[in-house]
């Protein structure tokens, strides 16, 4: 089985390698076919690894690969960690992670940067897959980083657009922003433990339960808190939670295969991953999952209220990404990990089955985003708008779909929480509900449905995409409606075994598990509750204004243009960070080097002193008269200064 | 009788009044040497009244010789103002400034 | 071990070398790059032995040699390894062979006087790292400083007068207080010898005194704020290969002198004023962060870059103290060591690579304005990988080296001090910042001129020189371990030997030690 | 009565050899004409190497004193006269193309430097107040005339009419302090009076007096501040060819008189002139090297650079022991290494009617000539300190002799002096290296030149690498 | 007051007096005089201490050949003296005060405290046979016979130096040169014109 575990991350990587670095000599076929193969394999393994582990039963692989170094005796090693949660993740990253290579085949056909990009792909699955077996904190930083990087590379892909190259610029400070937290969290975790390795650490942790830190003195807090904290803080940045999603919806600068895969399916998704993976330690703070679920709640409700005034196609989906993350942090705040791990699965898939659809469209629409320039683009493209019917129903929570079970899920697990903030969670929770289905099918009908809004010339060239494009699409669709089915055994079930450590008092799935009898009940419960009467409330509010009746959308925006200002920018966050962090940085930078290096270290101290010097020379040098007498002078007077000088001195001793 | 410290009191008061000379004199070179002159005789005056004191005739050799270098020194000295007063026509100290700083 | 005088041959081969090359052009030879290639990569495959013949079992000094050379003075030619100068030794030769050949074709005056002042520089700087005698150590020191005064001063850019003698007399003003340290301790001790410096008693008092000096000529080598200002104007005067070993070796030899005196000569004032270390670290890497942040000239920012990664180095080695105090125990200590010198080691890398990167632009445009530039990639592909992958090492991307000398002594030093460790990491931000806005602007984005649209890729030459310094980046940053397998032993004893006081018992009890 | 062993002579046999070789070229020299010069210059060269035959065929031992006393044969003389015949013959054959090109080549110069010459070699190896006044006097006198020796330079005149007159006050002053310790100890005599003042219970107030008086005329003599006033204007208005050799081999006299009267005879007096010169070393180092960065003038510059140094030597004599002293020794003769071999610059790229004082002159230096940079190179780092250089080891030694001491913060001052001191050597050096060339005409001197300066320039770098030898013999001479 | 204090403080006044003058007087050539009657009330005072030897010399050496020397010179520079005079008021205060101080310290010293008649005893006057000459005759040449010669050498350099920095041969100057005339050979002076017998006009 090593030898599967170490194929699964190296043959993307092979791949990657080959097609980045002999691209011109293998052609573009060769680049393709390369990483498709080397990403095939990974996902057959992960289903090998997947029945070894889930339907055999194995028990879970903890290995070193090898020694990256040893100091102090600690060891950093980069090792595998196989469990049932790994196994997991290795399937939706490895699948998602093939639909999109072969979708992409088709997306970017024309692109002159071909080979680089599946370079790129297949690289960013190699770090992924790293990202997810890892075993010890220092890999687990390695992949967060690698991830990061490819992500960085891959928006900037058309690296020649302004916003492109700002956008992942952006994406990569922001992110920065989140692993200085998250450094600093594996730092802690290596005072109190002196190991990086997850098992150990998990091991003693709750005997380091009680410790303090003091973080300013005087005030000590809970080691455990701040630890928990700072990991969080990573996965804040790297899951796009606020206050640092403001890369995400930039991000849709980067190819649209990208935004499916990287900012939606898999690599936003590393922080909720993080979180589930160390439960051990987040069970034990009560703070740090406070924190985490008032941060998700936040999140959730209103990136999603973001949603509602996009115009972009892709902007729109990035928004309903973030909102999604916001759910699954839920989760995790509520303890609820195997929801949120749930959540994180079916959102994978229908996210990504939703921006390729996007894709799908642009394509057609000839890389026009725009979604008022759409409309009743169903007739031309059956299979797009079916799968998207597919995704956004999914994405709504629509019962009988995969998001259904998710969400529904974390909603109630919410609910059943007894944490502080849980209530203005579940608050949060219910009302993007609504505001989910609002957005999703607002654009669903203004894509699909009403007017054909846009020009003749694009109009004549509408036509369904090639089968590259929409196959990826039917084989994303399928587990966007049946992956929900499995919600028995994932979430009441005994699916994650030890992967997952949830403190007793606060197992809000085991107790939701008690009333759980079969995904069937699931549905006819969910189909009573209050989430869904919200969520055709979304859908029927969506249908009204966009379809029913375009002309009140304008009314409701002129009605409350003050709310409305603050949606489409955005609640002012990139403003003031442009203006606060990075302006503030630029004026901190300016002022510190003009005046602290240039002004004060260099001018005064070190010009200054060297001027000094030369001024005292340029005067003193006016001694040397050239006068005879003064020579003499300066003789005598030395004499009889070393007289006085001298016999004073002798007198006084 | 004289005491010891007559002498070389008068020898003090040679070599100051030379100091003087030599700090008040800003024309004259001529007189500079002169000042050095005195200079030296305030000297022999300290080396000849010790050497009588002490008994010693090693101090009045020390004058002797004193004598014979300051002779050379004068030679020499006056030959340097002979040249000196060719190139510049002047023997005026304040005019000696060419190099300075 | 190995009979012959290896670490001689390190150090007079090269020297001989410069020499041979002055000769041979004044004979009329018409080009001596050959000569001087031969030699760098004669030297560099010397130096690959130390490596492969070290024993990484023992603290103790390997490849010794010792000769008497002034009676006078008690002075010997004492020469010998441990584990912290032998990396430093085979990043200087590495770096030599990449610095001729960077300097290949554009220095086409005085070529010959170049690469000799370059091999002459090597053969110093060996002698710095591998002397065993404090005069012997001193001389080489002071010695490395008029090469680099010539490199600077004929090669460099329009400043480069103001830079070079800035330079110097920076350079001079730190190290002629740390000679008269040196001598004090011969004065106490009756010997040059390193080593017996590291067992000398000193009273406290002496100790903070000579750990100042030390301290100042340390600490205008590395630099540290605030006697950092010489770097950012002699780094962008200097032709690149003079950039290259400015801030690839030269920066380290403060570090290595950090690790090779001031703590193992003086602990005790090592411990009662590690926290001016630290803070002076810090404050490099948070002010020096933000300074590049805003700077306009590619290679003052990597300048200022280099400061602020130079920070890390002394923050790791001056945490063993705090580590003490905080925690009652040295774990940790060592991988504050072992992370500084990785950090030395792989800065030298990356710093090196990204001078050459901003050479092979100066190149061809004459210029380092960041403003000229743009949309680089479209004309070169090739070196944009290149340039893009060296920022990210630059922000300690892991994968590269760039990030595991930061993230040991992140580690570290957040066992120490919480503070320490966030003000610290604040790199993370500040690197990614500066170096990628740079890249941004200046790879990235449509061709903005007519000179960007008429650039050439690099050419083999330049592939070989980047190619090699990536893959020591990616090594290193991908596997460590054998680099930082052999600073192990001597690491360890060190934070052994300066965790003991040196005061008499009834002091260290008033002193609280 | 006792007389005089022939023996005695014997130790005499170099003075004498050199007066009457003197004579000799004087006599000779007048039945010269200007063509056949040069035999007047081989035989003053012969008459150094003849010189140094005889002092080495007799190298001293142990100490011997002759002549009633008046005279001493030790190491430390044998030493210090072996360097005074060595840089004097480079100063002999650095002169002769400068004086040629100028219609000073005659025999008077090599005659007044042999006898200046005399003049040192009586001072090393006085052992009597009388000779040391006698042999500071026949080289004072010698270089007065020297300095006015191109008669038609009004410069040159006023520099020997300065020289001559501080030189002859700095004479009273020493002679006054002379005639007070005469009376304070009753002998002349430098072994009876050093056991008198070391005898005396109470540092009496007449020998400080009498003390004063003396470093008064050392310092002016070494040109210490604040006494030093004579340096600059005598080293700039003299022609290059004196400037040379009164910057370099009086030097080492100079340090042979300050031991004799200082450290033998008034060794009992040591805390109180260590004192004085502390005060006089840390002045000079301050005076020296601050006013030589505003200098244009080479010569000037390296007027006060002399200074500066003469202030580092000071240091090592007043740690007041052996290893001071010889590191002050080893100081005095590195430095007058320097001093010619830097003068030695000023004549190679002089011509005629052109003199290379300028520090602009040396522009582009080394585009014209690498090698000569290359040289210069090394001698302003060595006056520097910088290392390889035999002038980091004189630094070092001096240094080593007062931290020994426990003078610690004198050390500081000194390095701290130095380093303002690197800026205008490395001033010099820029120019060479960095800036163009007002002139490209190549450098024209002869062959013996060349090789003298050469060989100069090694020497420092070698003695850099290899400064054991000499620093051994120097501290030999201080058992 | 016995008679030799009655003397020895009439030639210190003259000689204080003196030497005052040479250094406040306006004409080179009165300075010079003014030396001239200090060097021989000096002299006074070394017979007084019993060198009568160095009295004479001092007068013969100083007087009779350097100040002629320095008159010499003086007359024959020719130098106007008006002008020379300016400054010395000014400067006055400050040469007195240093001069004082100097003064001041060394009366400190060599006064009556350490030299007076009580600390140093005044020798017993030597009998008429005593001569000074001789005993400097009688260790010049032996004890101090080193000297005796360096001072000689003293002297040859001052010869040299004076004659190198003076004599010049001025070109307009007409001056016998005997080698020459001794050396001269009838061909120098005389040319045998060889001339053809004149032919007789025919």
């Amino acid at each position: 089985m090593e030898k599967i575990y170490l194929a699964i991350p190296l043959a993307p990587l092979f791949g990657a390698l080959v097609a980045g670095l002999f691209g011109r000599q293998i052609g573009r076929a060769g680049a393709h076919w390369v990483t498709i193969l080397g990403v095939g394999i990974s996902f057959v393994l992960s289903l090998v690894v997947f029945k070894h582990m889930v339907i055999d039963g194995a028990e879970p692989f903890n290995g070193s690969v090898y020694t990256w170094l040893v100091s102090d005796g600690v060891r950093f090693e980069i090792g595998f960690l196989v469990d049932r949660l790994t196994t997991l993740m290795l399937l939706v990253v490895s699948f998602v992670s093939l639909m999109v290579h072969i979708y992409t085949i088709g997306y970017m056909h024309e692109d002159p940067g071909y080979q680089r990009f599946f370079s790129y792909i297949a690289l960013f699955t190699f770090s992924m897959l790293m990202l997810v077996m890892s075993n010890n904190f220092l890999q687990l930083f390695f992949g967060w980083e690698a991830v990061g990087l490819v992500s960085y590379l891959l928006i900037g892909f058309w690296y020649k657009r302004p916003s492109a190259i700002y956008a992942n610029l952006k994406a990569f400070l922001v992110n920065r922003v989140g692993d200085f937290g998250f450094l600093l969290g594996i730092a802690a975790i290596y005072m109190a433990f002196n190991s990086m390795d997850y098992m150990t650490v998990f091991a003693a942790a709750p005997s380091h339960a009680g410790e303090t830190i003091e973080v300013i003195p005087g005030v000590e807090w809970q080691l455990m808190s701040v630890i928990c904290i700072l990991l969080f803080i990573g996965a804040m940045g790297k899951s796009a939670q606020v206050p640092l999603h403001v890369w995400l919806p930039d991000s849709m600068e980067g190819p649209t295969p990208i935004s499916a895969l990287i900012h939606a399916a898999t690599m936003v998704t590393a922080g909720i991953f993080m979180v589930a993976r160390m439960s051990p330690l987040f069970e034990l703070s009560v703070t740090a999952l406070s924190v985490v679920l008032v941060i998700g709640a936040i999140t959730a409700l209103f990136m999603g209220f973001l949603g509602v005034v996009q115009n972009d196609i892709k902007r729109v989906v990035a928004y309903s990404t973030l909102s999604q993350l916001g759910y699954m942090t839920v989760a995790l705040g509520a303890s609820a990990y195997a929801a949120g791990i749930f959540h994180l699965m079916t959102h994978a898939f229908f996210k990504a089955l939703l921006f390729l659809a996007a894709g799908s469209v642009i394509i057609a629409m000839h890389h026009d985003q725009d979604i008022r320039n759409m409309g009743g683009l169903k007739k031309y493209m059956p299979i797009t708008y079916w799968t998207s019917l597919i995704g956004s129903l999914a994405l709504i929570g629509f019962p009988g779909f995969a998001g259904f079970f998710s969400k529904d899920a974390i909603i109630e697990a919410t609910h059943a929480s007894q944490i502080p903030g849980s209530t203005f969670a579940y608050i949060a929770v219910l009302s993007s509900v609504f505001v989910t289905a609002l957005y999703s099918f607002r654009m669903f009908f203004l894509v699909f449905h009403g007017k054909e809004r846009m020009d003749e010339h694009t109009r004549e060239h509408l036509h369904e995409t090639p089968p590259v494009v929409t196959v990826p699409l039917i084989m994303l669709a399928i587990p966007s409606v049946l992956a929900g089915y499995v919600i028995g055994p994932v979430l009441f079930g005994d699916y994650f075994g030890g992967a997952i450590h949830v403190d007793h008092a606060r197992d809000v799935l085991a107790h939701l598990g008690e009333h759980f009898t079969g995904a069937g009940g699931f549905i006819l419960h969910g189909i009573t509750g209050l989430p869904f009467i919200l969520a055709m409330a979304g859908l029927a509010t969506a249908w009204y204004i966009y379809i029913k009746n375009p002309d009140i959308a304008t009314t409701v925006r002129r009605r409350f243009k003050g709310i409305y200002q603050v949606l489409v920018n955005k609640y002012y966050a990139d403003d003031f960070n442009e203006a606060v962090f990075a302006g503030g940085a630029r004026g901190v930078g300016q002022l510190l080097w003009k005046i602290g290096d240039v002004l004060i270290i260099d001018g005064l101290i070190v010009n200054g002193s060297a001027r000094v010097v030369g001024w005292v020379a340029s005067v003193v040098r006016h001694v040397q008269s050239g006068y005879l007498y003064h020579y003499a002078f300066s003789m005598i007077i030395g004499l009889l200064l070393l007289l006085s000088w001298f016999m004073v001195y002798q007198n006084g001793s | 009788m004289i005491a010891l410290s007559d002498y070389l009191i008068l020898g003090a008061i040679l070599f100051s009044i030379s100091i003087a000379g030599i700090f008040l004199n800003r024309k004259n070179v001529i007189i500079l040497l002169m000042s050095i002159e005195l200079m030296l005789l305030a000297v022999n005056m300290n080396f000849i009244a010790f050497s009588y004191f002490l008994d010693d005739t090693a101090g009045q050799v020390f004058v002797f010789f004193i004598l014979t270098v300051a002779a050379a020194e004068a030679a020499i000295g006056l030959a340097i103002l002979v040249v000196l007063f060719r190139n510049r026509q002047t023997i005026n100290v304040n005019d000696l400034d060419t190099m300075k700083g | 071990m190995i009979d012959t005088p290896i670490l001689s041959l390190l150090i007079w081969l090269p020297i001989a070398g410069g020499m041979a090359l002055l000769v041979m052009d004044s004979l009329g030879t018409p080009d001596i790059r050959p000569t001087a290639l031969v030699v760098s990569i004669i030297t560099f495959l010397f130096s690959i032995l130390i490596y492969t013949g070290f024993d990484t079992s023992t603290a103790a000094m390997q490849f010794s040699e010792q000769v008497r050379w002034i009676d006078a003075f008690n002075v010997n030619y004492h020469l010998g390894v441990d584990g912290i100068s032998m990396p430093l030794i085979i990043l200087t030769t590495f770096t030599t062979v990449l610095v001729v050949l960077a300097g290949w074709q554009v220095i086409r005056e005085k070529t010959a006087q170049y690469m000799a002042s370059f091999l002459i520089m090597e053969g110093l700087m060996n002698g710095v790292f591998a002397s065993l005698d404090a005069v012997l150590f001193y001389v080489f020191w002071e010695a490395m400083l008029i090469p680099m005064f010539l490199i600077i001063g004929i090669w460099g850019g329009p400043r480069r007068v103001y830079a070079t003698i800035k330079f110097f007399l920076y350079t001079f003003f730190g190290s002629v207080f740390m000679l008269v340290a040196l001598i004090y301790m011969y004065y106490q001790s009756g010997s040059f010898s390193i080593l017996d410096y590291h067992a000398l008693p000193l009273g406290m008092t002496e100790q903070i005194l000579i750990f100042i000096a030390f301290l100042l000529a340390f600490a205008v080598k590395v630099p540290m704020w605030p006697v950092h200002t010489w770097l950012p104007d002699a780094h962008v005067e200097a032709p690149t290969g003079g950039s290259v070993i400015l801030a690839a070796i030269m920066l380290k030899i403060g570090g290595y002198g950090f690790l090779r005196f001031s703590l193992p000569i003086t602990p005790d004032a090592s411990h009662s004023l590690d926290w001016l270390i630290i803070l002076m670290s810090l404050v490099a890497v948070v002010y020096i962060g933000f300074v590049a942040l805003v700077q306009e000239d590619m290679k003052k920012l990597i300048a200022y870059s280099s400061i602020a990664h130079m920070g890390f180095v002394t923050l790791g080695i001056f945490l063993v103290f705090s580590l003490i105090d905080n925690t009652g125990s040295t774990q940790g200590a060592s991988l504050g060591i072992e992370g500084g010198m990785v950090q030395m080691i792989s800065h030298g890398f990356i710093s090196g690579a990204l001078f050459l990167c901003v050479g092979v632009l100066y190149d061809r445009m004459h210029s380092r304005q960041i403003s000229d530039y743009g949309g680089v990639v479209n004309t070169m592909p090739v070196f944009a990988a290149f340039m893009v992958l060296f920022a990210m090492a630059n922000s300690g991307l892991p994968g590269t080296s760039g990030f595991v000398g930061e993230f040991m002594v992140i580690l570290a030093s957040f066992k120490a001090n919480l503070w320490y460790a966030v003000l610290a990491a604040t790199t993370l931000i500040l690197g990614a910042a500066y170096s990628l806005w740079m890249v941004k602007r200046v790879i990235f984005g449509e061709v903005v001129n007519e000179g960007v649209r008429g650039l050439e890729d690099i050419n083999r030459r330049e592939f070989v020189i980047l190619g090699s310094l990536a893959a020591a980046v990616l090594l290193f940053g991908i596997w460590p371990a054998p680099l930082v397998e052999v600073m192990h032993a001597s690491v360890n004893n060190l934070v052994a030997h300066v965790t003991e006081s040196k005061l008499p018992v009834a002091q260290a009890l008033l002193t609280g030690h | 009565m006792n007389t005089i062993q022939v023996a005695e002579f014997g130790l005499l046999l170099p003075e004498i050899f050199v007066l009457v070789m003197t004579c000799v070229v004087l006599v000779v020299d007048l039945y010269l004409t200007e063509r056949n010069r040069d035999v007047t210059y081989v035989l003053s060269l012969l008459t150094l190497a003849g010189a140094a035959l005889l002092t080495l065929g007799n190298y001293p031992s142990g100490t011997t004193v002759a002549m009633y006393g008046t005279f001493v044969h030790d190491p430390m003389g044998g030493l210090l006269k072996l360097f005074i015949y060595v840089v004097t013959a480079g100063v002999f054959i650095y002169s002769r193309s400068y004086l040629r090109d100028r219609g000073l080549y005659k025999g008077e110069y090599y005659v007044l430097g042999l006898f200046a010459m005399l003049g040192m070699m009586v001072l090393v190896s006085a052992h009597s107040f009388l000779t040391i006044y006698l042999g500071l006097e026949l080289l004072s006198l010698s270089l007065y005339a020297m300095v006015a020796f191109d008669r038609d330079s009004p410069t040159a005149s006023e520099a020997a009419m300065k020289y001559f007159v501080l030189g002859a006050l700095a004479s009273g002053m020493l002679l006054y302090g002379i005639s007070m310790l005469y009376g304070a100890t009753g002998s002349l005599d430098i072994g009876e009076v050093g056991a008198a003042v070391a005898g005396s219970e109470d540092r009496s107030i007449i020998l400080i007096f009498a003390l004063c008086f003396v470093v008064a005329g050392l310092a002016f003599k070494l040109g210490a501040v604040p006494f030093h006033m004579w340096i600059p204007d005598v080293y700039h208005g003299a022609p290059t060819s004196v400037t040379l050799f009164i910057g370099s081999a009086p030097k080492i006299a100079a340090f042979a008189m300050l031991m004799r009267l200082l450290a033998e005879s008034m060794g009992g007096l040591q805390p109180d002139w260590q004192g004085m010169l502390a005060i006089l070393a840390v002045l000079s180092l301050a005076v020296g090297n601050i006013i030589a960065i505003a200098q244009t003038n080479l010569k000037r510059m390296l007027a006060y650079s002399t200074i500066s140094h003469m202030g580092f030597l000071l240091l090592g004599v007043l740690a007041g022991t052996p290893e001071g002293y010889s590191a002050a020794m080893f100081y005095a003769v590195t430095y007058a290494l320097m001093a010619i071999g830097a003068f030695g610059m000023i004549i190679l790229l002089s011509r005629s009617g052109f003199e290379a004082e300028r520090l602009d002159d040396f522009r582009g230096l080394n585009n014209r000539s690498p090698w000569f940079a290359f040289i210069m190179l090394i001698l302003m780092f060595s006056m520097a300190g910088v290392p390889p250089t035999v002038g980091f080891y004189a630094k070092l030694s001096v240094l080593e002799a007062v931290v020994a001491i426990d003078m610690v913060w004198i050390a500081l001052v000194a390095v701290f002096f130095s380093i303002i001191g690197a800026f205008y050597y490395i001033r010099v050096v820029k120019l060479m290296y960095f800036d163009e060339s007002e002139s490209d005409e190549p450098i024209n001197v002869g062959m013996d030149m060349r090789l003298a300066i050469s060989a100069n320039g090694v020497v420092v770098l070698a003695l850099g690498l290899f400064p054991g030898a000499l620093l051994s013999l120097c501290a030999a001479a201080f058992p | 007051m016995d008679f030799e204090r009655f003397v020895f403080y009439v030639f210190a006044i003259i000689l204080i007096y003196a030497a005052g003058r040479v250094i406040t007087v306006r004409n080179p050539v009165h300075a010079a005089l003014h030396l001239v009657l200090a060097f021989f009330t000096c002299a006074g005072l070394w017979l007084l201490l019993e060198a009568e030897f160095l009295a004479i010399t001092l007068v013969l050496v100083y007087v009779g050949a350097v100040m002629v020397l320095f008159l010499f010179v003086v007359m024959m520079l020719d130098i106007n003296t008006s002008p020379l005079r300016e400054g010395f008021i000014r400067y006055l205060p400050v040469g007195l005060v240093v001069a004082s101080l100097m003064l001041l310290e060394m009366f400190l010293v060599v006064g009556a405290r350490n030299f007076g008649a009580q600390s140093v005893a005044i020798p017993e006057r030597h009998g008429a046979d005593y001569s000074n000459t001789r005993e400097l005759g009688n260790v010049l040449y032996t004890d101090y016979v080193y000297p005796f010669e360096i001072a000689a050498v003293i002297l040859l350099v001052a010869i040299v130096a004076a004659i190198a920095l003076t004599m010049r041969k001025r070109p307009e100057t007409r001056y016998q040169d005997p080698s020459r005339q001794v050396s001269v050979q009838p061909e120098d002076r005389i040319r045998i014109v060889k001339m053809p017998a004149e032919r007789e006009q025919s």
